[in-house]
């Protein structure tokens, strides 16, 4: 158990972290690239299609993973806000301000090719379904954090302020996608199910769970690299960053 | 008894950091002016010092009795009379009656003008409301930023004069002024250019 | 200095006191308290120029345009809530304060909210007149705008104290805090929606109650912390 | 492999166009995460170099 501190003591220690990170990424990269080339070439070539929607099905490999991952990333980053407002972890602010950017891309992701999924399904490019609603809602949310970070001058009180707006977004989003659920339900007879909870058949079920860890790991890589960069910048004039970057 | 202790204090502005090796300890009974030339964080140290700023001041600042702090924005509503913004001022916690009130008012020269909204009257007189707080205040420790600015001679004196009472009756000041020391002995003074980072 | 046997403010009073404060700040200038109804009059006759002045239709987008127009009003006045009090150093003051700044907020955010959104929950049977609501559905749009601006105003109050301390901050208040109002346009329409249809609108309302109830014991824990932030930077 | 020929697998009856449009425009962006903070990180390495240079050249 004490072993298990002393990791996450150091994980807030610049010089130990950069260090971490780095042999974490160069393991964590290939196999995400590996995850994502097996997944992708499983539900497009080898899945079969879905015997109501046909080929357009295969979206599905893309669409659900991004969008499970935004949604986890917006709670990944409301974690580290709190840790950062209530510990003071520099460390939790350089990782909640590097999961913003990434959330926000998926999200766009599983928008896009929800829309694209759409056109071929239900012939229009957007459609008001409970699930993308939501998604888009979450899309704004992600883009309020990343504006807000943008327009405080002090970096430092910025980083505060965006961990305050993601812990009080992270208690609404069970209450945004309840409320938009019931919306749709009050609306739309409950007949039209987008993505159905239909018990997905295991043929397809499996090329779904590889590329949602596909899309997890991407997610980590990726935050872990924008934290590097941004550690790299923060500590330029620091003397550990210069002897290591003199040496290797 | 000391009223505040500041071991090592370094402040930040944006990237560049402003003073650091700050080290200050106030008891009662002391007047303290803070020197600098304009930029070099004498404000920015006072709201240190008062606990308002955390983000990008290190160092360790404690406080051992509830404090005053006097900014350069005066927190005084234009729309309410000077009755009535100090009756109810946000940061003062004391129950005052209408008669306290009004001897405080008539202290800082403000006879007849209680219960006129402060937004008509002049940018002197809203200062004089401001420090009218001073007689309203239990607080032992006074952070005052710029006291003496937009006071005319009257107004310095009475300030002065009310600083002497407190310290006399066991409070201490910490007060930032660019006009010459004015306690004379009872002064003591810390220089912020010791604590600069060039 | 004074002998320290004087009476010191209550929690209560200390958020009566704020309460009393702002109110007062807000009442005086008459234009801070028309403005929002001001809006509302003007955005709701925008709705038959735009859709046409055909009766039936306007009754059933009624429900929606009135909710709609009273979100963009309460966005509109949540832009100021904290804004002349951060300019005049009352918020400095407010921070030093003994009792936490949660609880003067407060005062301040529930005094904010009788000078616009309660007004406009009372004055909204007037607009919604004009746009043909069904009668039967008057009641309860005045129902669920009382609990619906309390939440918006909440809300709002969190999104003006992140963005007080930043210039032009209007455009990113609303960015920020119109994902955190669908829950409360959903139920609010859904309400008024069911009441014209002769439906119950209870569940909807006691919905409303809970995000209401809810907000007010946590929002002024976020409002206080945004405006320490604020403060800070 | 579910597809008898490339062309088939290209031509997806119909929905291939969506589906190799979906991802492509996935893979861009997926690329883009892992590419964007690298070229950031080595801009910023770039940076410090030029400083140390700096540096060295000013002290005698």
């Amino acid at each position: 158990m004490q072993r298990m501190w002393t990791f996450i003591h150091k994980l807030g220690s610049p010089p130990w972290f950069f260090a971490f990170s780095g042999t974490l990424v160069r393991w964590l990269l290939p196999v995400t690239v590996l995850l994502l080339a097996l997944g992708a070439c499983w539900g497009l070539l080898v899945a079969p299609p879905d015997f109501r929607q046909g080929n357009s099905y295969r979206i599905i490999y893309i669409h659900v993973p991004a969008a499970v991952v935004a949604l986890a990333g917006y709670y990944v980053m409301a974690i580290a806000g709190a840790i950062s407002l209530i510990w003071r972890i520099k460390m939790a602010d350089v990782a909640m301000r590097a999961a913003a950017p990434v959330g926000a891309v998926l999200t766009g992701i599983a928008l896009v090719t929800g829309a694209i999924w759409g056109k071929p399904t239900w012939g229009a490019w957007w459609v008001w379904d409970a699930r993308i609603t939501s998604m888009l809602i979450l899309f704004f949310l992600y883009l309020g954090v990343v504006a807000l970070f943008e327009a405080y001058e002090n970096k430092a009180a910025a980083a505060k302020a965006c961990a305050v707006l993601t812990l009080v977004g992270t208690v609404n989003i069970p209450i945004i996608y309840k409320s938009v659920d019931w919306w749709y339900s009050l609306h739309q007879p409950a007949s039209l199910k987008f993505t159905g909870e239909s018990a997905i058949d295991a043929s397809m079920l499996y090329p779904l769970l590889v590329m949602i860890a596909a899309f997890y790991l991407l997610f980590a890589v990726s935050v872990l690299l924008y934290m590097r960069a941004e550690l790299v910048w923060q500590h330029r004039n620091a003397s550990w960053l210069r002897q290591r970057l003199g040496t290797s | 008894m000391a009223l505040l202790a500041a071991a090592e204090v370094a402040i930040e502005r944006g990237e560049r950091r402003l003073l650091h090796g700050v080290n200050l300890s106030v008891d009662s009974g002391q007047v303290w002016q803070v020197l600098g030339a304009n930029g070099v964080g004498k404000s920015s140290l006072l709201r240190a010092l008062a606990g308002l700023a955390r983000l990008g001041v290190e160092g360790s600042i404690s406080r051992f009795e509830p404090l005053l702090y006097l900014a350069h924005a005066p927190a005084i509503k234009g729309a309410l009379s000077p009755f009535e913004n100090l009756r109810c001022h946000p940061a003062c916690d004391i129950i005052s009656t209408r008669a306290q009130i009004e001897l405080a008012l008539q202290a800082v020269q403000l006879r007849g003008f209680e219960d006129q909204p402060v937004g008509s009257l002049s940018a002197g007189q809203q200062r004089r409301v401001a420090l009218a707080r001073l007689l309203l205040s239990d607080a032992r420790l006074w952070l005052l930023d710029e006291p003496f600015t937009a006071l005319d001679r009257s107004g310095c004196e009475w300030l002065e004069e009310c600083v002497r009472r407190h310290v006399g009756a066991g409070g201490a000041v910490i007060f930032t002024s660019h006009q010459p020391s004015r306690f004379g002995e009872l002064q003591q003074d810390l220089d912020l250019a010791h604590y600069a980072v060039s | 200095m004074l002998s320290a046997d004087r009476p010191h403010l209550s929690l209560l009073a200390a958020f009566g006191r704020q309460f009393r404060r702002h109110g007062q700040a807000l009442m005086a200038s008459l234009a801070e308290v028309a403005n929002p109804l001001l809006f509302f009059f003007m955005v709701v006759t925008l709705f038959p120029l735009g859709l046409g002045p055909d009766p039936t239709q306007l009754a059933a987008m009624a429900p929606g345009v009135l909710w709609v127009v009273a979100l963009l009003a309460s966005l509109m006045v949540s832009a100021r809530m904290f804004a002349s009090d951060f300019e005049d150093g009352s918020l400095e003051q407010m921070a030093l304060a003994a009792h936490p700044l949660a609880v003067l907020a407060l005062g301040e955010v529930v005094a904010h909210w009788l000078a616009t959104g309660f007004l406009l929950a009372l004055v909204s049977p007037l607009f919604a007149l004009m746009l043909g609501l069904p009668s039967q559905g008057l009641g309860v749009l005045v129902v669920s705008l009382l609990l619906g601006t309390l939440c918006l105003t909440l809300i709002g109050a969190v999104g003006s104290a992140l963005t007080v301390s930043i210039r032009r901050g209007g455009l990113l208040l609303s960015l920020l805090i119109i994902p955190l109002n669908v829950p409360v346009l959903i139920f609010g329409t859904a309400a008024v929606t069911e009441a014209v249809r002769g439906g119950d609108p209870s569940t909807w309302l006691a919905l409303m109650g809970a995000l209401a109830a809810g907000m007010l014991a946590l929002v002024p824990l976020a409002v206080g912390a945004a405006l320490r932030i604020s403060l800070d930077s | 492999m579910y597809f008898e020929s490339l062309a088939a697998a290209w031509h997806m009856e119909g929905h291939g166009g969506y589906v190799w449009l979906a991802y492509a425009l996935t893979a861009t962006a997926l690329v883009l995460m892992v590419w964007l903070p690298l070229a950031r990180h080595r801009r910023h390495l770039r940076w410090i170099a030029a400083d140390q240079r700096r540096q060295v050249a000013d002290s005698p």
